[in-house]
Formats: structure tokens, C-alpha cells, sequence
């Protein structure tokens, strides 16, 4: 189940980049960015 | 252009979230590290959790076992630490254990980590320090203030719903929980594994009486407690009787049988060992608990917590003074004495002998850190 | 610096961001907190910040996995065909219609204890069926919010009652009765109250009029598959444990959402993803805003200061304290009410039947879901039914809310009458 | 002048009387019979303690948690051990009513067969608080005597309702001194 959740994160955290570029407004990118630190934090294994 | 402009920006963002994980890394980073302990001369051997269990083998729930005496044949005694890394006198009362005693007749095993995984991190929206300096002759050594739980890099994700290895029912998070997992399963998550490893020990070790080491909230009705299974219901009732003699006051609580996972019940119930929990009060791991701090986490003082005294919240006394952490070492300290001493009476075949054990008086009058090795001691 | 005066900045700052400024509320939340963790002297506390927004990670993948389902529902055409099979079978019967529709929300949230699941799965089918019996978009949406809320507290699953239960060494049995009694008369009213006097009866034609396509025989019975799989996931994981795998309630929407692609209209996941956390987005970067506020809050102390504070109203007043803290601070969410509020309320009034007691908090604590700026269940259900602005849907909540609090906080009072009762 | 020595010799005579009534009171402590039956008033632990206690007096007695009256048959004394616990009212599957309703059972059949009831308050202060006291003033007043634990009996109330109802008591400073007047109690 680990590495499910492992490649479900990896999954969403690639789309969240992808939207970032996407989007053209400048805060909704802001809360793009403070969401996927998570995202990163936990696909590396650090927190 | 624009769009290359507002790639840019993307591109800048990206880069600012790698950059704010990048510099909160090197604190959860930090966490991983072990503070070194220093086994006194008594130690007779110095084995991993995993060595009864291989199934712990490279995994983040194997942790030091101590194990003192077992020449002469006696009782065999299991202490257990840091079952919740976030009740600090648990896991510093099984280090004072660990760098100052010598069992002559009998064996005692201490395990100080029990949950290893939950000192690697700390619970979320808990506010709480990375951990505490306690001031010993030769220097401040450095303690993890951990989560009561599992780490979830270690174990995820959680269940929605958590039955446990006796078939309860409980919220999700607890199958992170130590002490809701007994007996454990060997091919269950890693703190499952845990217990059960915990559990070998005991079967292996033939362990007569097991303590399990523990604070709570001032606000929880279990505390200042020692928590019995029926079949140390004997010994926890003399010891209550002998620690009030010395001036300390304990509540008694029998385990109950419909709560199950716990230590008090299933240590019992499954090794028929004498299964004994005491429970001090813990200021930081409460609900109440004000601005975090490390007079907090040592001194044990918090303003909520005297107002709350004051209205009757509270199943301590509690006032401005606070519960310091040598108080509730002290306790502790004193607690396992008597248990043993108890455990003596009660079963003069089984004699367990130890020396160099600090007194409570003792941590009570002259703080903790004179009884655990200076920093540098090899 | 006290507390309180840490607090009240703290909220100002995100008064002035949020309003003044018009910044979105996540990111208000995020600067009101780093401002708070600079002024209660702890600098910029980055690792706690980050700290603070993991209390709600896996709350997060619920949210966008779900979201992700209802996008699938939708575009792969299995919610039209449901949505035509249930107006088929209920367009001349009102209330079967009403207590239907309100099993089916409450449903998903029973069995995994989250309103975002009930919301987001069973609440997106019916809510075109009820929009298109005559309810108004923002009735449907209250109705869903408040079947997903009460769905939340009903049994089997309870967590707040689990949560709350955890921390006073209570075991979770014996709820169902007392739960029931709470839920039953909530679920019914609110229907009702929301429901009987606009839908509509009506003929066959009409019906046939706004009959939405049926996909069912193009694709047949494979187009129920990824509901069927759902819903017997979720249902397994708490009725049936160690049969069926629990493989928690993200993995079990993402399996929904993959089935998904082959068992209806043909699909592209990636781009539905993209809409899916577009949509999200918005609550996504208020959770995290939302941990880090309360990390910062608890860091600085003000968290127990507020606990302190309800908790030492005299007796009357704590009764009064309960109506308005645990609702207000369920705008954290209604699992963090529950624990942080819930398990001393339940101490402070130890003297009555626990389980009782913590049934009636759970009642009270659940109405949290429905509190700005976190409002998971009403700010779902504004987007199920396609209301741009989530306020309007909590304005009809309030009534069932109001009622939901009264029968919680009775409940609470005459515990020592039920419990003979029982 | 005279008024007054007659007021003080009054006041010393009836002082006199009420000490001397006493201690009348206090010499004669009932004495209970042996076999005797512990249960738990509210499943406060404290029971376990007060079978430690009897074991060291070397008393016949039988520890039962949830005694009902068909344990009492060869009993002549009943022990009940004041204090509730929530965790132990759980663990029994009891709740605060029914414990009440099985004391109350218990208590009856005491008083059909004669049977005398000692009450014991072992727990001291952290065996107090609404939920204790509720036992305490219901199940006290049966009590033919009563040891309780002097920290239990800070605000007084269970010295109060003995001095009510003359029922004789005695205060202990810790659990383990009760072993003195739990064993002169018996024959």
C-alpha cells in the first residue's frame, strides 16, 4: 500500500506542476506552490 | 511573450517550493538522528529488537535493547520507554535506568526507544520543540521530544478505520499507536510488528514482570497512576501501599478488559506476565498546554494548567510551581523500586537484585542530569 | 506578548489580507501565520509552518482523489444515466423521493466518517435529480451538505466519536443506538424541511422532458462498475475488515476514477485530473493555510489559552460554551474540534453517561464541516450543484444546523433522563 | 460572679459529658464476624487494596467486583469498597446506574440477613469528585463502620455523613494504616 500512495502522490504532485504552468493567475499559483511543498516533502520521504 | 513571462513566474514559484522544502528539510532531517546513550558498566549485553524479531531487520521500528544481570538466576523484569516519545519521563527514566544500574541476581531488560519511528518526527499542529537539554556535571545532552505515533514515512497510510491485533475498533491514526497494537502481528504494519517484537521478548525472556513506562495529560483521569492486569493486581496494590508510605501518592486503575491493544492488557492476557503502566502528568503533551517551550517540557509550568487546577479541570494538583520533569522522573524511579521490592516479597524464588538504581529523593533534590553521564564519556 | 494578543493579530492580519486586500483565504491564512509565529517571537518558523499543513495531507488526497472520481462520474456519462434511473423510479413520489436521496448522501459518510466522501460521491448523484424536480441549486446543496454532515455522525462509523473516544480510553461500542437517535429525527426534518415544499410532482411528459440521457445501453451494466466498486470498497473496509483489503479512501477513488475510463463514454483522466484539482484548489491551499495557523497558534500558546478559556466558563455557561466552540473551531475542521475541544468537554463533564456525552458532541462537532473558511461540506456542495458562491448554500443550512445544535446540546442536558430511558 | 463560675461549670459538665460520650462511642466499635465479602462500590480499584489489606490481617474474606446477592450465603460481613471508576465502571459493562442498582441489591439483602456493612474509602483524593461522591452519599450511610483515607476526607463530607447517621469511624493517614483498624474490626 506504501508505494501505492507513494505513486499516488507522484501522480497528483506531477499535475499539480503541470496546473501551475497552466494557470495565469498569480495567486492561484501562489497556493499551487504552498500545496505542493507537501507534496514534495512526502514524495522524497522527509516528512 | 506574456507567455513566456508567466512561465517564468510558474517556473520562479516551482523553484521558491523546492527552495521552502529544501530549508525545512534540514530540521525533519535532524530528527532521523539518534541522541548516543551511555550503558552504565553493568550492561551485560546489548542486543536490537529485531534479534527476537527478524521481521524488524532494516526497518525504522528496530531500537536498543539493554539487557542488565542475568548470571545469577532471578525474576526477569522488562521497563519499556518511549512507547510515546512525546511523554518525556518515560523515556529519560529509562535512560537514568540504562547509564547508572547493575543487576547482581535477576535480569532487567530496557528497552528506552520503544517506538523508535515516533522520535523521528513530531505530531503535526502540536506546536511542539525538536526536544530538551538536560544539564549533567559534564555537560547538556540533548533529548528528541518525538510523536506519540509512528512516523507516516515509516507506515502509510493510515486505515480509515483501525482494528487492532484484539479486534477493536479505533479511529484510523491509532494503528500508528504503540500501545493500542498489542500483541502485534508479525505480518501486520510496522508498529504492529513493533508490539509483536515486544511481545517475543517477553515470551523469549521468560519475563516475570513487565513495566511499561508512560506520561499522560494533567486533564486525563489516568494519571499519577499505576495501571494493573489482573494477575499484578497483588503486587501493584502492595506497591501502592509502600510508595504512600514514602510520600507519594498513586491512583489505582485496573486494566480494563474491554479496552483492548493496550500493554497493561495484553502483555497479560497473552504472556501472562505481571503487567504494570504507571502514567505521570505531562503538561506538554496536553490540550490546555500553553506557548511551547522548554520550561514547559522541563519545569513542567503552564498558566492554562494552573487556571485549570483552580476550576477543578485538572486529576493533578497543579499550581504555579508546575510538574517538573525531575518530579516526574522521581516518580517513576520510585515507582519501579517499590514494584520490585514488591515483586520480592511477593515471590522470594524469583529475587531480583539491583544496585546503583538513583533514588527518587535523590532526582527529586538534585535534577536529572546528575545521574546521566556527561556527554563526552565514551 | 500574551496570547490573546497574538490571536486576535493573527486574525486580524488575515482580516486585512483576506478582505482588504481580496487575497485568496488560503493564502491569508499562510501570511497570518507567519506573521503570528514573527510576533510570538519565533521567527520565521518555517519547519513549523510546513508542520502545521501536514495535519491535513491526507485529508487533501480524500479531497482531490474524490474530486477526481466526481469529474470521472460526469464526463464518462455514468452520473446522467444514475441521475435518469433515479428520476424514473421517483418522479411521482415526494417524500420516498426526500428520504432516498437523504439515505444515499448520508451514506458514503456512515461508512468512512467523512463528509467530503458523502459529498463528493453520493451527493453528486442526486443533486442534478433534485434540481431537476424543482429544488433550488442552493437547497440541493444544503441538503447534501447536511446529509453528508449527518451522514458523518451517523453509524456505523463515527470517528469524531472515535477521535474523542481515543482520548478518554473509551471503546467504541455501543454507539449505535444512541447515535441512531440523534441522526434519525435530524435526517428526516431536514429532508423535509428543505426539500417537501418544492419538488414538484410530476407527469410523465414533464419527467420525459428533463429526462438527461441514459448511457445504459450503450455501455449496459459495466457502467455501474466503477459505483459498484466504490461503494463496495468502502463498505468493505469497515463492515467486512480483512476480506476486503483496506486500501483507504484515496486509492479506492482512484480505482473508481480508473474504471472509470473504461466503462462509459471515453475519457481523458489526465485533462479530468487537471479540472478536478482545479476545482480543488482553492480548499486545498486553505487546509494548508488552515494547519499552518493552528501549528502556529498551538506553538504560541493561544490554542490552550482558547481551550483554557471555554473550558473554565462556569457550568451553565460551559453548556453555552460547547454550542458556539465546538462549531466555531470546527472551522479547523470538525476532527480537530472533536480532539482538541471535544475530549476535555467530555472530562468536564465526566459525571454522565460518556458515551452519551460524546454522541451529543459529535453532533455538535460535526456542524464544524459547515464553518467558513474550511466549510468542507457546504463549500462541496456549492460545487456539486454548481454555485459559484458557497455562502448562499450555508444560508439554508442554517436552519438544520440550528436544529442539529439543539437536539445535540439536548441530548447533552437530559443525558441523565436518556440514559434511564436506554 | 456566681453567674459566671455556674455558666463555666456548666460548659465543663456538658464538655465533659460530650468527650466522655465519645469516647463511650468509640470503645464501643462493632465487631464484625469473619468470613467476609469485598465487592467494589463504583469499581474504583481500591477493592484490590482492601483484599491486600484483609490477606495481611489474615481474614477469611472472598474479593468479588460484582457481587451479587447470591455470593452472600455464607457471609457475615459485608466490605464495600467506596470509589467509582469510570475505566473500571466500563470495563465491568456497567454504567453508573447499574452499579448503583446491583449495590443497592447487595445492600438489601445485607440488611434482610443481618448482615453488617463496613465501608472502606481507600483512594484518598484522587477518589473523589462527582462521580465518587454520588457512591459515597448513597452507600455510606449503610455502613455499621467505616475506615476511610484522611486525604479522601479533606472537605469532610464522609465524617460528615458518619457523625449524621452515628456511624462510627475511623481516619487513617495512608491506605496501609487501615490495616490496624480493618483487623481490630473482627473478632
Amino acid at each position: 500500500m506504501f508505494i501505492v500512495y507513494h505513486l499516488i502522490v507522484f501522480y497528483l504532485a506531477s499535475h499539480f506542476i503541470w496546473y501551475l504552468f497552466r494557470e495565469n493567475e498569480f495567486w492561484k499559483r501562489v497556493s499551487v506552490a504552498l500545496v505542493l511543498i507537501m507534496f514534495f516533502l512526502r514524495l522524497f520521504l522527509i516528512k | 511573450m506574456k507567455c513566456l513571462k508567466d512561465r517564468l513566474i510558474s517556473g520562479l514559484l516551482l523553484l521558491l517550493s523546492l527552495a521552502l522544502c529544501f530549508f525545512s528539510t534540514q530540521k525533519f532531517r535532524e530528527q532521523h538522528k539518534k541522541e548516543t546513550l551511555f550503558p552504565s558498566e553493568g550492561l551485560a549485553s546489548r542486543e536490537m529488537l529485531s534479534s527476537y524479531f527478524p521481521g524488524l531487520i532494516d526497518t525504522p521500528g528496530d531500537t536498543e535493547v539493554y539487557i542488565y544481570g542475568g548470571q545469577n538466576p532471578g525474576g526477569n523484569i522488562l521497563i519499556l520507554g518511549g512507547a510515546h516519545p512525546n511523554e518525556p519521563a518515560g523515556y529519560v527514566t529509562a535512560v537514568i535506568l540504562i547509564e547508572n544500574i547493575q543487576v547482581s541476581q535477576g535480569k532487567i531488560i530496557v528497552i528506552p526507544r520503544a517506538n523508535n519511528s515516533g522520535f523521528t518526527h513530531s505530531e503535526p499542529q502540536e506546536g511542539n520543540l525538536r526536544g530538551y537539554s538536560l544539564e549533567t556535571p559534564g555537560g547538556k545532552r540533548f533529548f528528541r521530544f518525538g510523536s506519540r505515533l509512528t512516523n507516516p514515512i515509516h507506515q502509510w497510510p493510515d486505515p480509515t478505520l483501525y482494528i487492532n491485533p484484539s479486534g477493536q475498533k479505533l479511529s484510523g491514526q491509532e494503528s500508528r499507536n504503540l500501545n493500542r497494537c498489542y500483541p502485534g502481528k508479525p505480518k501486520g504494519h510496522l508498529t504492529e510488528k513493533i508490539a509483536f517484537a515486544i511481545m517475543e521478548i517477553i515470551k523469549k525472556e521468560k519475563i516475570d514482570l513487565a513495566i511499561d513506562l508512560h506520561e499522560a495529560a494533567p486533564e486525563y483521569p489516568v494519571v499519577n497512576a499505576i495501571v494493573f492486569h489482573e494477575n499484578s493486581a497483588e503486587l501493584a496494590s502492595y506497591s501502592l501501599m509502600e510508595l504512600q508510605q514514602i510520600g507519594f501518592e498513586f491512583r489505582l486503575e485496573l486494566s480494563p478488559n474491554n479496552l483492548r491493544g493496550l500493554s497493561h492488557r495484553e502483555w497479560g492476557d497473552h504472556a501472562q506476565v505481571m503487567a504494570i503502566l504507571l502514567e505521570t502528568a505531562n503538561p506538554s503533551q496536553g490540550r490546555l498546554k500553553g506557548k511551547s517551550s522548554l520550561s514547559l517540557i522541563i519545569e513542567g509550568k503552564d498558566r492554562n494548567y494552573s487556571k485549570a487546577a483552580k476550576f477543578g479541570l485538572l486529576f493533578v494538583p497543579f499550581d504555579s510551581e508546575g510538574i517538573p520533569v525531575k518530579l516526574r522522573v522521581a516518580r517513576h524511579l520510585a515507582a519501579i523500586k517499590i514494584l520490585l521490592s514488591s515483586f520480592n516479597e511477593l515471590n522470594p524464588e524469583k529475587r531480583i537484585e539491583v544496585n546503583h538504581m538513583p533514588s527518587s529523593s535523590q532526582v527529586k533534590l538534585k535534577g536529572i542530569g546528575q545521574f546521566l553521564c556527561p556527554p563526552y564519556r565514551k | 506578548m500574551s496570547e490573546a494578543a497574538i490571536f486576535l493579530f493573527m486574525i486580524a492580519t488575515f482580516a486585512l489580507l483576506a478582505m482588504v486586500l481580496k487575497l485568496p483565504i488560503g493564502v491569508s491564512l499562510v501570511f497570518s501565520a507567519l506573521a503570528g509565529s514573527l510576533l510570538g517571537g519565533e521567527g520565521a518558523a518555517l519547519h513549523h509552518l510546513v508542520e502545521g499543513s501536514f495535519g491535513y495531507f491526507d485529508t487533501i488526497l480524500i479531497i482531490v482523489t474524490a474530486m477526481i472520481f466526481m469529474k470521472v462520474l460526469q464526463e464518462s456519462g455514468i452520473l446522467d444515466t444514475v441521475t435518469a434511473l433515479l428520476l424514473k423510479s421517483f418522479y411521482r413520489r415526494k417524500v420516498a423521493l426526500l428520504l432516498t436521496v437523504m439515505a444515499l448522501v448520508m451514506f458514503p459518510g456512515m461508512i468512512t466518517g467523512s463528509s467530503t466522501t458523502a459529498v463528493l460521491s453520493t451527493g453528486a448523484l442526486v443533486a442534478p435529480v433534485l434540481m431537476k424536480m424543482g429544488l433550488s441549486r442552493v437547497k440541493t446543496g444544503a441538503l447534501i451538505a447536511m446529509g453528508a454532515i449527518l451522514g458523518m455522525i451517523a453509524p456505523p462509523v463515527n470517528i469524531l466519536v472515535m477521535i474523542m473516544g481515543g482520548g478518554v480510553d473509551m471503546p467504541y461500542v455501543g454507539f449505535t443506538f444512541p447515535l441512531l437517535i440523534i441522526v434519525i429525527p435530524l435526517a428526516v426534518s431536514t429532508s423535509l424541511w428543505l426539500g417537501y415544499k418544492n419538488i414538484k410532482i410530476i407527469e410523465y411528459n414533464q419527467m420525459k422532458e428533463v429526462l438527461p440521457e441514459s448511457f445504459f445501453k450503450n455501455y449496459g451494466f459495466r457502467l455501474y462498475l466503477p459505483l459498484i466498486i466504490v461503494i463496495g470498497l468502502l463498505l468493505g473496509q469497515s463492515l467486512m475488515p480483512g476480506i476486503i483489503p483496506d486500501i483507504g479512501i484515496p486509492a479506492i477513488f482512484l480505482l473508481g476514477s480508473f474504471l472509470g475510463i473504461f466503462c462509459g463514454k471515453p475519457l481523458n483522466i489526465l485533462k479530468t485530473t487537471q479540472k478536478a484539482i482545479e476545482e480543488s484548489m482553492p480548499i486545498l491551499c486553505i487546509l494548508v493555510g488552515v494547519g499552518m495557523f493552528i501549528q502556529i497558534m498551538t506553538l504560541t500558546g493561544a490554542r490552550g489559552w482558547i481551550v483554557t478559556s471555554f473550558l473554565s466558563f462556569p457550568p451553565l455557561l460551559l453548556y453555552l460554551g460547547i454550542a458556539t466552540s465546538m462549531p466555531l473551531f470546527g472551522a479547523v475542521s470538525a476532527f480537530g474540534s472533536a480532539s482538541i475541544l471535544g475530549v476535555p468537554f467530555i472530562l468536564a463533564m465526566i459525571d454522565k453517561n460518556a458515551i452519551l456525552t460524546s454522541s451529543a458532541l459529535s453532533a455538535v462537532a460535526g456542524l464544524g464541516d459547515l464553518m467558513p473558511p474550511t466549510a468542507l461540506a457546504g463549500i462541496f456542495a456549492a460545487q456539486v450543484v454548481g454555485e459559484a458562491n458557497y455562502f448562499r448554500v450555508l444560508r439554508f443550512c442554517l436552519m438544520p444546523a440550528l436544529f442539529e445544535l439543539v437536539i445535540g446540546m439536548a441530548v447533552l442536558l437530559f443525558a441523565p433522563l436518556l440514559d434511564k430511558l436506554i | 460572679m456566681i453567674k459566671n463560675i455556674f455558666k463555666i461549670l456548666f460548659l465543663l459538665a456538658f464538655f465533659i459529658f460530650t468527650v466522655s460520650a465519645r469516647e463511650k462511642k468509640e470503645t464501643a466499635l462493632p465487631v464484625f464476624e469473619q468470613p467476609l465479602l469485598i465487592t467494589s462500590a463504583g469499581q474504583g480499584a481500591e477493592v484490590y487494596l482492601a483484599s491486600v489489606l484483609a490477606k495481611r490481617a489474615g481474614l477469611n474474606s472472598s474479593l468479588s467486583k460484582i457481587a451479587a446477592p447470591k455470593d452472600m450465603k455464607n457471609i457475615k460481613t459485608l466490605v464495600l469498597v467506596l470509589g467509582a471508576s469510570l475505566k473500571g465502571l466500563g470495563s465491568a459493562g456497567l454504567d453508573k446506574a447499574k452499579e448503583k442498582e446491583r449495590i443497592n441489591l447487595l445492600v438489601a439483602e445485607a440488611q434482610k440477613k443481618n448482615i453488617p456493612i463496613l465501608c472502606l474509602h481507600l483512594g484518598g483524593e484522587a477518589r473523589r469528585g462527582k462521580l465518587s461522591d454520588e457512591f459515597i452519599t448513597f452507600f455510606l450511610p449503610f455502613a455499621k463502620m467505616a475506615i476511610v483515607v484522611k486525604s479522601g476526607n479533606k472537605d469532610r463530607l464522609l465524617s460528615r455523613i458518619c457523625e449524621e447517621r452515628n456511624i462510627p469511624w475511623k481516619e487513617v493517614e495512608k491506605a496501609a494504616d487501615a490495616l490496624k483498624p480493618f483487623k481490630e474490626a473482627f473478632k
